[in-house]
């Protein structure tokens, strides 16, 4: 299996900007349900100004910088608990490989890995506590035990595993972000950056079946 | 609701160009768009004041800003923080020697954020400290994990009084502080605002209920239940926040009736003439009012009840001179 | 929309009682309970002016009656003129001597009231003189003809900007007179306020249409069509409005957006900016801009455009300084 | 026919009021469509008042008295171009009669023409300017016609041709009051105060069919 260069990438997070744009409302409604209601819409604002930096970027920016380049516009635009959580995940992930014009799969669990890290470095989440990282770790650990030798097949058990860390944030009472001062109220509803990553993360599946 | 805009996702930069066109004597934009500061900085340096969150609460925090009030405002999304560049930006433009105060309500997304900005400001050198504001007590059970509301602004001018006597940041932040300690809100929602960028409202609401305990972003209050006349809505308010703050018979307050702007200002005064009349059977003698919109959560039909326990220096501190485009006295 | 109200026919007694008792250092109510009177007349004594007309407006029409500003408010119920009673009484709580000035928009229904009242204070020998403040362009062709709308503010600061100096009262009427000849407004509303007696809207709308022209009572505009962007709204009311007033490049205005009481202070910027613009591009300069919520009709959605074309006497009476509790400069 | 005595203009007052509270969301309605909307709201707070008082009268209150009282509760109360136009009506009809315990059939004729006579003199509106007038004039024309041995009859006549010309706004230009602004597009719409004229003139008649 062939390693993954910096096309790649670009490629992905242009797919995550349509990702976003396409779910906007969703994550938006589900966000209103629990939260502030502008997930979708910062996720959105944030990725269109990703892709505006992906089209004017220099040609000799590696994976490492095309990371961090994502990640610091996620940082600049997002806002909200949402832009440095995804702003450092994406930032770790890509220092994972630093001079690196390709990168392996066992990197890419490793930039995974780093990315989550961070946001649970950065935001203090637990599993449990109805938050993306519901999604992130479970979906992580079959990641990391799926066979290296077909990314492609761990990389959609990953994202299933993803999807279903999700759906089991609905009965979840949330602990961290805006819907823990529900308290009993966001049972029932699901969280919505649960939801934003495993679709973002889906990108990387697609990208590859392309 | 309907809203004036051009395309929703210019709404925020765009509001940030005409409120330093149209008040640019005051203010103007950082080299950072997303912060507003002061034309000129006071003669005399003194800790900055740096004020922030989201945007879709105006005239909080940029009308904040001016002669004796904030030095700068961190302008972030639609209800969302500001992003940590931003933070930090601020802190650059406001900073006159003697480090900043950074004053926002008790959001993870902006504690996220902000300290964010914080952290790089120390790699410069730069002393800022924090406040968070939490009034909101319908929000959380301790007062410290509470969020921030229109309690904002009576900690802004609390922080502001002291700061323009030269006083250090210790002393400023500790002014913050013991205004924080002392202020008490709840609100009521009638109504979503609508979001610019959608163009439709955060979540439906019933054309006969309210929303009990709702924040000025638009979580979800605490309960939703059938709309009442204004005074037995000020009543429930009332019986939850008094206890809360244990305030007694005897003691001196400051009240202030938010308008969460789609609430029309004859509403809010009526609602006002609740609380007076109820605060004055109870014995407790209210030294400052203040009535109008002054968090916003943008077109939301709403208000929220403001409560400050006063001792003297307090009282001074609220009433100090203050001139910022929707501050002044 | 929805309202938080009690009875609705208590409303407006409910509100000067709220008003008068957040703002007690400042005003009261006089005998008449329609009559918001500072709670002490200046010690110089000047022309006393009196300022009025529907209630529902607010902060119009008793937000600016304080230190320097309006002497006296007469208060009619929702929408409609006060009674001549009320507006005899005002005459005889601000007269301080040197005779009063009515300032008011010019609805037939005012007119028929003050006249009364003037006649009733003629008989007890005091003089009231009365400027009529026609300031919607889009309401009639002839300027004398037109009603007034936020422009009520405009010629009311250029009144008591005289008044302050001492002056008699033929010159303080000229100064009024002044200010609403070289004042043009233009709204549109997306919205009908909410009347307090029925909790229903005046007229219903679409949920894509906005009403052009439409006053601050709900009465209907000239037009309905389409909601646009706000810069293709702000352009055709300047489109009407500038060539109506002439405005030439060179000249100099004051800009006031007035928010009729829904819309958010974000939209009101957004509308600010690109008159700004547009005048900039003109070649009119800006002396000063004025944006908020001044004569609202209550939870309207909409907005209008005030230009006030300026010389420098106009100039100097609009920076003059005023202390009343939505006036402060 | 027996003349009309202070208990029968009460009971007609008192009957206004209800009249006023019936009809008060219509005569807001159509004051919605071409003015500001508060007729009815207005004439409705007014008549509230109106009740007060006369809960309250002193007996010695003659005939001319208890229209004063009316007139100027009305003017006290209503504001807006329909509170002068009504108090002056009823103030200056009672002022036709004073010291008066009883009026006949031509002294009521006589009030009402003064009556009528006030609101022009105060609005200066033409017959056709679309107000409360194309109810008033034509009606009265009517009533000083009729033939005064049947009061009943005569009073029905009047305020079936006050209907009629309330009917008759319908198509008009707007001249006077707050639609005059709205030029052609008042076209089509009933005049409020045509409207509330002749439902609160009907009181004479249904009062005396009692
Ligand atoms: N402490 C945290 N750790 C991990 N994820 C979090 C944390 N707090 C919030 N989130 C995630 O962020 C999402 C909300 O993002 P967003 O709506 O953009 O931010 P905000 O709450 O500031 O409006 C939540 O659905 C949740 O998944
Ligand atoms: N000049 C006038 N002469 C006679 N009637 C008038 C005049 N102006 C207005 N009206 C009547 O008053 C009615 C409106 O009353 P109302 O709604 O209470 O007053 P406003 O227009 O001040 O809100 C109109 O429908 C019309 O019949
Ligand atoms: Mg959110
Ligand atoms: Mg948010
Ligand atoms: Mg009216
Ligand atoms: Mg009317």
């Amino acid at each position: 299996m062939a390693d993954f260069d910096r096309d790649y990438f670009i490629a992905v997070f242009r797919r995550m900007a349509e990702t976003a744009e396409t779910n906007r409302d969703e994550w938006t409604r589900l966000d209103g349900d629990i939260g502030d209601g502008d997930h979708g819409i910062n996720m959105s604002i944030g990725f269109r100004e990703v892709v505006k930096q992906l089209d004017a970027i220099p040609d000799d920016t590696d994976i490492a910088g095309t990371f961090k380049l994502v990640g610091m516009t996620l940082l600049r635009k997002v806002g909200g608990a949402s832009g440095p959580l995804y702003g450092s995940f994406f930032m770790k992930a890509g220092a994972e490989v630093a001079d690196q014009t390709e990168v392996s799969f066992d990197d890419l669990r490793r930039m995974l890995r780093a990315g989550v890290d961070s946001i649970q470095a950065r935001g203090k989440a637990q599993l449990g506590d109805k938050t993306m990282l519901d999604s992130y770790l479970p979906g992580l650990d079959v990641l990391e035990a799926a066979d290296a030798a077909d990314p492609g097949a761990a990389l959609t058990e990953f994202v299933a595993r993803m999807k279903q860390g999700s759906d089991d944030t609905i009965p979840l009472v949330a602990k961290k972000g805006r819907a823990m001062r529900l308290g009993e109220r966001s049972v029932g509803h699901r969280d919505p950056g649960s939801q934003s990553s495993w679709q973002l993360m889906n990108c990387f599946v697609e990208e590859l079946a392309r | 609701m309907k809203r004036l805009l051009n395309d929703g996702y210019d709404a925020v930069e765009e509001m940030l160009d005409g409120y330093v066109k149209a008040h640019g004597d005051v203010v103007k934009l950082a080299e950072n768009e997303r912060v507003v500061v002061r034309t000129e900085l006071s003669t005399e340096p003194k800790v900055g004041i740096i004020f922030g969150g989201g945007s879709g609460h105006e005239p909080l925090f940029l009308g904040y800003v001016g002669e004796g009030v904030a030095d700068a405002a961190v302008i972030g999304n639609v209800n969302t923080s500001p992003d940590p560049m931003a933070c930090y930006d601020a802190v650059t433009a406001a900073d006159q020697g003697k480090g900043c105060l950074f004053l926002y309500g008790n959001y993870q997304g902006d504690v996220l954020n902000f300290d964010m900005g914080a952290e790089m400001a120390a790699d410069d050198g730069i002393r800022v400290e924090t406040v968070l504001i939490t009034d909101d007590v319908y929000s959380a059970k301790d007062k410290a994990d509470r969020r921030g509301v229109a309690g904002d602004v009576i900690v802004l001018m609390a922080a502001c009084a002291v700061a323009n006597t030269g006083a250090d940041l210790d002393a400023v932040k500790a002014a913050a502080e013991k205004a924080n300690d002392n202020t008490y809100s709840m609100g009521v929602a009638l109504s979503s605002s609508t979001l610019p960028v959608t163009g439709e409202p955060i979540f439906e609401i019933g054309p006969d209920d309210m929303e009990v305990g709702m924040g000025i972003h638009g979580e979800p209050g605490i309960e939703r239940k059938k709309l009442e006349p204004a005074d037995a809505v000020m009543d429930e308010i009332l019986d939850i926040v008094l206890p809360d703050m244990d305030l007694k018979s005897g003691e001196e307050v400051a009240v202030m009736i938010n308008g969460l702007g789609g609430l029309p200002l004859m509403d809010q005064y009526i609602c006002y003439r609740r609380v007076h009349d109820v605060l004055t059977d109870k014995g407790v003698t209210i030294a400052k009012s203040m009535v109008g919109n002054y968090a916003t959560s943008m077109d939301m039909i709403g208000m929220g009840v403001t409560l400050v326990r006063l001792d003297d220096e307090l009282k001074g501190w609220l009433n100090a001179p203050f001139n910022a485009p929707y501050l002044v006295q």
